[in-house]
């Protein structure tokens, strides 16, 4: 009989079959980076907004604290956009006919809502309660990232149960003394022994259980 | 010139009616201090490896060790999940209820090993090979019907085309034909 | 609380309102699993219309839609896990002026109350982002104590209810408010010519002092006008039987805390009538027994339908109505200085009964309470007068006050009059004020025909119904959420009933039309009502006015008692009217006697369209979302019925019973025949409410209207019913149709000395819980729950409670039919001896939280796990819905998505939702957490400010709502806690305890007190 | 039916497992002309036809399930699971035999098991991929699939390995892989055949992608034997433990009726039991379909009915423990349940069980009965309804009556029920179908050492 097949096939055989395996496996690893990755977690990604709006500014260069607009973020599971009123309160006096803040004067005029576009945003299922992490020692940028030197606002962290997870197991590597909460830029020397006193002293509890967060 | 010769040759090939003359004529050939030979037949026959002299198979070995990597790799897997990764009780039954773990160890343990077993197969029969000299043989496609082959070749030291195609022909085989590489 | 909610109520808007919760974070409150997809084709696919009557073909599907589907599917199967909840471009709405002294995110509560049944229930709601969502008993107010029945606890469904009227209407045509002020108001002038002669107001009975006081304005103005009222299930006999008794209309103020022996004359007080939260917290009271010592109550009940009342009796004696009028009548006659001692002897079979409670009264004189029913016959109401003072029990036992109606008639009376005027065509222009006297008037009272014989009808109301199809005018009312009013206690206690939100569908309120009549259209309730109390107060108003909002009881509004003396009682032969014997239906042999009751869930119909009480289970019979004819075993085999039970659902769902026509006054209707043991031999009992023709998408066409068989001169019972069965049957939704215990011992009971004798008597069966592991350790707090059996009146507030705390879907009664219903908490009601009169019993069944949870180990993914406080824990968003754990759970209290039963759609319907309880979609299970979310935040408070969770901080929705405190939740690591003590008692049994699960909800053994000289029958 | 008679009678002999006056050319030529050159019978087109259709209607049922949920089926609380689970349970028993044959008989030496254990062994392929499709369809959110098996999540969270839907899951999917590696390493050699025989360019080239390049050297032979040989031994415990894990999936449970040690080894039993009615019921049809009388002989048919009568002896067996054990552990649980299996409102399914599975198959202790194709036909179907009513008694029986009265409850197929169950049969023919027309139904080159051995002695 005549050969059916060219030499070459034989490797290429070969190849496809034990490189089938190899696929199998990078593709597995290819789907867990693209979950990661930030086109799907929009980590760093910042938003368009009615106002460009800049936390760098307002905090960095006017030293204003979180809780000037964020008003019930230690009393509330939400910690409160502020209302137009509050960018008022200023904005009445300073860059008082500035272009850029038309949209804060026209909602002050009509009392129409400014539509800011959500950044930091849980699945409805997941139930976080922002003063309870405040109230235990969570800084603002442990979640929230440097806040103080975003020109324009995006998120710093997946928001995946894993990453939540990583805090929940090991609260000592995160936590810092309440007085610091609001304090962007401050740094343990030794954050694990710091950390361990804390949780002590703070009675954090490893919160793993799922009711925690979902009900 | 003999190197020139084996790239044009790849062996010589004798056709048998029975499974007894393949093995005999085998064992023949190797008496005859033969070592590069292979047999052909449409079926296994007892004996026809040996006669070639063939001897150690690693397969058991190989099939050994992916099982065991099965049940171990399966069992951590289990134990790392429920102790390591996100201990939370379940039922009230212990982190590492190790009863509860044996079934999916078990069935690791076979299906690696059985992965193990069809491709160590192709592995050391170095399949696939959809291209083989001995195709070039007109009569080799009776090899899967009811014939039977004897190919000596030419990368054996003791080759020579002459003296082994004398030496088949003592063989009384149905037939004799070079194999082309 | 607010101080002034004024500004910020009546500045909202729906439009408004939705735009705010989109702000706060309210996307993330409502939203549900389906968001997982964060694909509009998947929500698109799966939307139904509410309530959820889903049968499967019901949602047409085409290709495009598929395709999307898959896509959406695709789409889920990719990022499933990572949690990317929705689009990028979502947008977060700030207010632009913050309301005072309010925190985004954290509920706030108003004291308001709900007017039932001729009395008000003091409420306190609680209210997320200025939407209510949970009604709470309010504590202070004395007909409530903190707890709430069904309907209180259900009225706030009807608030959101889509189906409710939202326009004005015109013979049928939308109309606007001003087109209809300005008719009114020419009319009203014609009025004023002649002092209103034609003009007539048809109420329902009135106890809001504001609104008796505008109504007496109106009289006052134009003198020739009249005031009509009428109730269909109002409490006309017990007026009647008052003034029988007193020559006056007085009410009798009951205090069954101070009574040992009780004899309830086919009286459901533990669930009807105005005080009835009270007076079942105020009799549970005396039936609890601890530690093996103590004393209890003794309860008779001498009643012709079964009720919760008489299942929670320690004796309990079937009788058709006639017979009881006789029981009590002999009953007077031992007891009362009655007019003619020589009376018909009572009914066969009683008098040993009689005897017996005779003798228990006498030996309790002083304390004792012979209480009649609403529905019982005026002459046993005066009876029951009578020997209440005969036996000296006035004074402590009992007090008489004014009756809390402003101005009390007797409805059908007053109706008859309206029926006389209209008949003469005295009547131009006819208002009716709430109520749907075209559906609830007597049969023989053909109200729609008359209503077209009046030039100017209007008709208020929340829905457009029956009357306001017949009507001239449809104007929609305002829920009693949306409305200032006021409203007043059994006891006279008043309440101001304030909004919690602007009306969502632009109704007015009573108040608001009636000042219209007055001239004063677009006056805004909160000044009438203020303007009111402004003249009743003395010194500081404004602090006045803010206490009582805030208390939600106006001080020293209580009535002062009455001394009243009884007359002599004369023979019920002499009774005109309710008194069978006199009844002028024709007997015959084959007859049996009819009972007209309101329905135990959707009332006299005005909660038709209210899924959560169609869905609800009728306390005894576990009927939802129909009405049957009630008849006792006996009768039933008389009769031949022999109900089936359908493959589909079975015993827990579809139940085919068969049809019988009803024959009675010359009326005919068929209806579906129920087997219901206890029931008095030769009679039956139909339930009104159902049949409605124009409730809305949820009630209309359920049920039967028996309305149609109900006379005017016989409202409550009568003879001369005739019942034929016929071949047809029909699917009934039976939610629990197995009575027996199969001699398992769920329910563990023991009448008082036996429980003397062995105070363990529950826990001797009770196995010992080895297992070979090391069990978990709880080192924190360890929630559990105890269920005192003996205190629990099978009320079914606790199920509605927990339905509205936790989102809970209606599925219909497609669904129902095929055992999918929905309740977490469902209350398993079992029959104990002769069928003819058995011993009932009442199981709550929440989740156990079993320590050793058979449900979690089968869990593939493990969405359902145990927590560290010892919680069984249930992750809907990790569900794939295997449904294995609800098998291997055995107690079967999960409960799954079989399909799309959450409304996702309906906007007025997503304000309903509890932001802090995920609303769950298909493919999901879903059971009793504890009301978790109730735990965390307690939790979260508690380490804010350091400390641990004080007992009692947190309620769960069902102990909340319990009106017997029958349910006890805490942490039973803490030994002090409540919880704890009664876990300890030697009544606390588990159930199930020998498959070693372990339940951290325990039930307390029944015990009931036997008169020992009345042997069962 | 005269010479049937002689060859029931020679069949008690030695009676062979081939028909003499074969050579091995002529076993080669006829099973491969099957697929290569005999032009495809009439009924061939007519079975594939009407199997196809009912792969449409799976087709539709299962979009219409995935889109408006497993409410469509008749499934609801107490009875959570129906003909899904039923139906799963099934077709993994019929899976059994193929792996049994091939594998047990194997290391058993049994020769006759060479003609049969080709197409056993696609049959358990098959029943298997049909029996993998219900605990996919039945789940509430079956687009979570995924989330039963380990993998990189961003949750952190993995399965719950207690479980033994995860064991199920980890044992099928062994079951079917190692099932095709067996099948297709068995196909190897007769690949390199139809490669060989093939006279046209595609099939010579797909037959030759397939085959590897077989060329039957004997080295190869030999280390084919010995994996061959090793795989039986693995599959023997895997066919074995299968089963087992799946009657975990009640035994796990506290569900009176599904607690129950007795499970295991019964399930097993009826698995082989069932699997074997399958392959005489596919067997008996495809004998005669392609005249294969003298490779599939009386003797082969004869030989499985004895092993389901064997096997049919312990499903006997294990109901009758199950009702004695219920009785004697005094359980009043377990004890109703049985009451309810009998009296209860499914007894006429219990009752009819065992008809089809204890009484009828006693038939088979008659010689002529084990050797008349139409009879053995005829109990196969009989077992296959049985063994479907047992698991059915199994699963709802139990749910419908378990520990608190109040929730008992009943359970009845809907149109989808029965669509979804009618539609995998469909699926299982076709692919049987299509099959027998493009491979080798019997495995050749075994026959031809099968031949050498029988011509040895």
């Amino acid at each position: 009989m005549a050969q059916i097949f060219h030499r070459s096939t034989n490797t290429l055989s070969r190849v496809s079959i034990f490189g089938g395996l190899g696929l199998v496996v990078a593709l597995v690893a290819a789907a867990a980076a693209i979950n990661r990755a930030p086109y799907l977690t929009d980590v760093r990604v910042a938003r368009a907004q009615p106002v460009q709006f800049s936390h760098k500014h307002h905090v960095s260069d006017d030293g204003i604290d979180c809780r000037y607009c964020h008003t019930s973020v230690e009393r509330s599971a939400f910690a409160g956009i502020p209302s137009t009123k509050i960018c008022m309160n200023c904005h009445s006096q300073i860059w008082a006919d500035s272009p850029m803040l038309e949209p804060i004067r026209e909602s002050f005029r009509t009392g129409r809502s400014i539509e800011w576009t959500r950044v930091h945003n849980l699945p409805g299922f997941v139930y976080f309660d922002h003063s309870i992490h405040v109230n235990k020692g969570v800084g603002c940028a442990t979640c929230h990232g440097r806040v103080d030197q975003m020109p324009l606002m995006s998120r710093e962290n997946t928001l995946y149960m894993e990453w939540c997870l990583e805090c929940h197991r090991a609260p000592e590597r995160f936590v810092r003394p309440r007085e610091e909460v609001f304090n962007m830029n401050w740094r343990a020397e030794d954050q694990l022994a710091l950390g361990r006193k804390l949780v002590s002293a703070y009675k954090i509890q490893k919160l793993t259980s799922c009711s925690v967060c979902h009900h | 010139m003999a190197g020139v010769k084996r790239n044009i040759v790849y062996g010589l090939m004798a056709e048998f009616a029975t499974p007894e003359a393949l093995v005999a004529a085998a064992e023949r050939a190797r008496a005859e201090g033969y070592r590069r030979i292979d047999a052909y037949s449409p079926f296994p026959i007892d004996g026809l490896a040996e006669a070639i002299g063939f001897h150690r198979n690693l397969l058991p070995l190989i099939v050994l060790i992916g099982g065991a990597v099965g049940c171990l790799g399966g069992f951590y897997l289990q134990y790392w999940v429920h102790v390591f990764d996100y201990p939370i009780n379940v039922g009230g039954r212990p982190l590492n209820s190790w009863p509860m773990f044996i079934p999916v160890t078990f069935e690791l343990t076979i299906l690696v090993a059985a992965l193990a077993a069809v491709f160590g197969l192709l592995a050391l029969n170095g399949l696939p090979m959809p291209y083989h000299p001995v195709f070039n043989v007109e009569r080799f496609e009776l090899a899967t019907r009811n014939r039977f082959f004897l190919c000596i070749e030419s990368r054996d030291v003791k080759f020579d085309a002459e003296a082994t195609r004398r030496f088949i022909e003592g063989l009384n085989p149905e037939g004799i034909y070079d194999v082309e590489n | 609380m607010s101080d002034d909610p004024k500004g910020e109520i009546h500045s909202l808007d729906l439009a408004g309102l939705r735009k705010r919760l989109e702000g706060l974070a309210g996307e993330r409150y409502w939203r549900g699993l389906e968001e997982l997809a964060g694909n509009d084709a998947f929500e698109e696919l799966l939307r139904k219309e509410f309530p959820q009557q889903t049968s499967a073909w019901a949602n047409g599907l085409d290709r495009r839609d598929f395709l999307k589907l898959m896509g959406a599917s695709l789409a889920l199967a990719g990022l499933g896990g990572c949690g990317r909840a929705a689009p990028p471009d979502e947008k977060i709405v700030p207010y632009v002026k913050q309301p005072e002294g309010w925190v985004p995110g954290k509920p706030l509560f108003y004291a308001t109350a709900f007017t039932h049944n001729g009395a008000a229930t003091g409420l306190l709601v609680r209210s997320h982002e200025g939407r209510p969502v949970k009604i709470e008993g309010n504590p202070a107010h004395p007909d409530s104590l903190g707890a709430t029945d069904a309907f209180a606890q259900a009225s706030i469904l009807t608030l959101y209810d889509p189906d409710r009227s939202q326009v004005v209407s015109s013979g049928g045509a939308i109309s606007t408010w001003n087109a209809f002020f300005t008719a009114l108001d020419g009319e009203i002038e014609g009025q004023r010519l002649n002092g209103g002669t034609g003009l007539r107001i048809l109420t329902e009975h009135v106890i809001s002092p504001t609104l008796a006081d505008q109504l007496r304005s109106i009289l006052a103005r134009f003198p020739r006008a009249k005031w009509h009222q009428y109730e269909p299930a109002g409490r006309d006999s017990v007026r009647a039987g008052a003034r029988l008794a007193f020559g006056e209309y007085v009410a009798p103020q009951y205090r069954f805390d101070a009574a040992d022996v009780i004899v309830a004359l086919d009286a459901d007080f533990l669930s009807c009538g105005g005080a009835s939260l009270r007076w079942a917290r105020e009799f549970a009271a005396r039936r609890r027994v601890r530690g093996g010592k103590g004393e209890m109550s003794r309860l008779y009940a001498i009643e012709s339908t079964p009720t919760t009342t008489g299942s929670v009796a320690d004796h309990r004696l079937p009788l058709r109505p006639s017979e009881i009028s006789l029981f009590a009548g002999a009953l007077a006659g031992r007891l009362g200085p009655s007019a003619n001692e020589a009376r018909k002897s009572p009914a066969t079979g009683s008098a040993q009964w009689l005897e017996a409670v005779a003798r228990d009264l006498q030996n309790h004189r002083g304390r004792s309470i012979v209480i009649a029913g609403d529905a019982a016959p005026p002459f046993v109401h005066a009876s029951a007068h009578a020997i209440n003072q005969a036996l000296g029990n006035v004074g402590i036992t009992i007090s008489y006050t004014q009756p809390v109606e402003a101005e009390p008639v007797d409805g059908i009376e007053s109706l008859r009059e309206l029926v006389k005027d209209i008949e003469a065509g005295q009547v131009s222009v006819l208002m009716i004020i709430g109520g749907n006297p075209v559906f609830t008037a007597p049969a023989d009272i053909r109200f729609d025909r008359l209503l077209s014989r009046v030039a100017f009808s209007v008709h208020l109301s929340l829905y457009d119904d029956e009357t306001s199809a017949s009507c001239r005018w449809h104007v929609p009312e305002a829920h009693y959420l949306e409305a200032w009013s006021d409203t007043r206690a059994s006891n006279g206690t008043a309440t101001i009933v304030q909004p919690l939100i602007a009306p969502l569908y632009g109704g007015k309120s009573a108040h608001e039309l009636l000042s219209a009549v007055r001239g004063q259209p677009g006056r805004p309730g909160y000044e009438i009502v203020r303007d009111y109390w402004q003249r009743q107060s003395r010194g500081d108003f404004e602090s006045f006015w803010r206490k009582s909002l805030h208390d939600g009881v106006i001080e020293g509004t209580a009535f002062a008692a009455k001394a009243v003396k009884a007359k002599p009682v004369s023979s019920p032969e002499s009774q005109a009217g309710n008194s069978p014997a006199t009844n002028k239906n024709a007997e015959t042999r084959e007859s049996l006697e009819i009972i007209f009751r309101p329905d135990p869930t959707i009332f006299d119909g005005r909660f038709a369209n209210n899924g959560w009480l169609q869905e609800l289970p009728k306390p005894l019979t576990k009927i939802t979302w129909d009405n049957a004819v009630l008849v006792s075993p006996a009768t039933a085999e008389r009769l031949g019925l022999t109900p089936k039970i359908g493959t589909t659902g079975g015993e827990r769902g579809r139940v085919f019973a068969d049809m019988v026509e009803l024959t009675y006054a010359g009326r005919k209707i068929r209806a579906p025949a129920w087997i219901a043991p206890g029931h008095a031999d030769g009679a039956a009992t139909v339930y009104l409410g159902y049949g409605r023709a124009r409730a809305g998408r949820v009630g209309t066409g359920t049920g039967f209207n028996m309305y149609t068989l109900r006379t005017a001169d016989a409202p409550w019972q009568s003879a001369g019913l005739v019942i034929q069965k016929t071949e047809a049957q029909y699917a009934i939704a039976c939610t629990q149709y197995h009575h027996n215990m199969e001699g398992r011992d769920l329910v563990r009971s023991a009448a008082l000395e036996e429980y003397r004798k062995h105070p363990d008597f529950a826990r001797d069966k009770d196995h010992p819980a080895e297992t070979l592991y090391p069990g978990f350790q709880y080192a924190g707090y360890a929630w559990g729950m105890a269920i005192d059996t003996s205190a629990c009146i099978g009320c079914n507030a606790c199920v509605i409670a927990c339905q509205a705390e936790n989102n809970i879907p209606v599925v219909g009664k497609t669904e129902v039919t095929r055992g999918r219903e929905m309740h977490w908490l469902r209350i398993d009601r079992y029959y104990k001896g002769d069928p003819n009169n058995p011993e009932t019993f009442h199981q709550p069944l929440p989740c156990m939280h079993c320590e050793q949870a058979p449900c979690e180990i089968v869990c593939p993914v493990g969405a359902t796990t145990h927590s560290d406080e010892g919680l069984n824990e249930m992750t809907y968003n990790r569900c794939v819905g295997t449904r294995y754990c609800s098998n291997n759970c055995p107690y079967k209290v999960r409960r799954f998505n079989f399909l799309q039963y959450s409304d996702f759609e309906t906007p007025s319907l997503k304000l309903l939702h509890n932001p802090n309880v995920t609303v769950r979609s298909r493919g999901v299970m879903e059971k009793c957490t504890y009301c978790v979310q109730r735990i965390n935040a307690a939790r979260i408070d508690a380490e804010k400010d350091d400390r641990r969770v004080r007992d009692g901080e947190i309620r769960t929705a069902c102990q909340a709502a319990c009106p017997a405190e029958a349910i006890v939740f805490g942490d039973i690591n803490d030994r002090s806690s409540n919880v704890a003590k009664l876990k300890a008692d030697s009544l606390n049994y588990g159930l199930l305890t020998e498959l070693n699960t372990r339940p951290r909800t325990t039930y307390l053994a029944t015990v009931r007190n036997p008169n020992p000289d009345l042997k069962k029958t | 039916m005269a010479n049937e008679i002689d060859k029931t009678l020679a069949a008690e002999e030695i009676a062979p497992v081939i028909e003499p006056g074969h050579t091995y050319a002529s076993i080669t030529d006829k099973i491969s002309a099957i697929v290569l050159t005999r032009p495809t019978p009439r009924l061939w087109y007519l079975g594939f036809a009407l199997s196809f259709l009912l792969v449409l209607l799976l087709l539709v049922s299962c979009t219409y399930l995935l889109v408006v949920g497993v409410g469509i089926w008749g499934i609801n609380i107490p009875v959570a699971w129906g003909f899904a689970i039923v139906n799963f349970v099934w077709w993994i028993g019929i899976g059994h035999a193929g792996t049994l044959i091939s594998a047990i008989l194997l290391l058993m030496r049994q020769k006759w098991r060479q003609s049969i254990n080709r197409f056993a062994e696609a049959m358990t392929l098959f029943a298997v991929m049909c029996a993998g499709l219900f605990p996919l369809l039945h789940l509430g959110r079956p687009w979570y699939f995924y989330w039963l098996f380990p993998y990189p999540s961003t949750m952190g969270v993995q399965p719950q390995f207690r479980s033994p839907l995860v064991w199920d899951v980890f044992a099928v999917s062994t079951y079917f892989t190692v099932s095709f590696l067996f099948w297709y390493v068995g196909l190897i050699p007769d690949l390199a055949t139809l490669r060989d025989r093939a006279r046209k360019r595609f099939p010579r080239f797909a037959y030759g992608m397939l085959a590897m390049g077989w060329r039957g050297s004997a080295i190869h032979w030999h280390r084919y034997e010995t994996a061959y040989l090793l795989l039986a031994g693995l599959a023997t415990p895997l066919v074995v433990s299968v089963h087992t894990v799946v009657s975990f999936d009640f035994t796990i449970g506290l569900v009176p009726g599904w607690h129950s040690t007795i499970f295991p080894p019964y399930f097993v039993a009826g698995a082989i039991y069932s699997g074997f009615a399958m392959v005489l019921t596919l067997a008996i049809p495809l004998r005669k379909m392609y005249g294969l009388e003298d490779f599939i002989t009386l003797r082969h048919l004869k030989n499985m009915g004895e092993v389901m009568l064997a096997t049919g002896m312990i499903v006997a067996y294990g109901y009758m423990m199950e009702g004695f054990t219920s009785w004697y552990s005094g359980n009043p649980f377990e004890r109703y349940l049985m009451f309810a299996r009998m009296r209860g409102p499914y007894h006429y399914m219990f009752w009819a069980l065992l008809v089809f599975n204890v009484l009828i198959p006693q038939a088979l202790w008659i010689l002529r009965v084990r050797t008349s194709p139409l009879a053995l036909f005829i109990i196969a179907i009989c077992v296959n309804i049985g063994m479907w009513l047992e698991r059915y008694v199994i699963v709802v029986v139990s749910l419908a009556r378990d520990f608190l009265p109040s929730s008992w409850g009943m359970y009845s197929g809907t149109m989808w029920d029965y669509a979804v169950f009618t539609g995998t049969i469909g699926l299982f023919l076709t692919l049987m179908f299509v099959f027998v027309r493009l491979l080798p139904m019997i495995s050749i080159f075994e026959m031809r050492g099968l031949l050498h051995d029988e011509t040895e002695n």
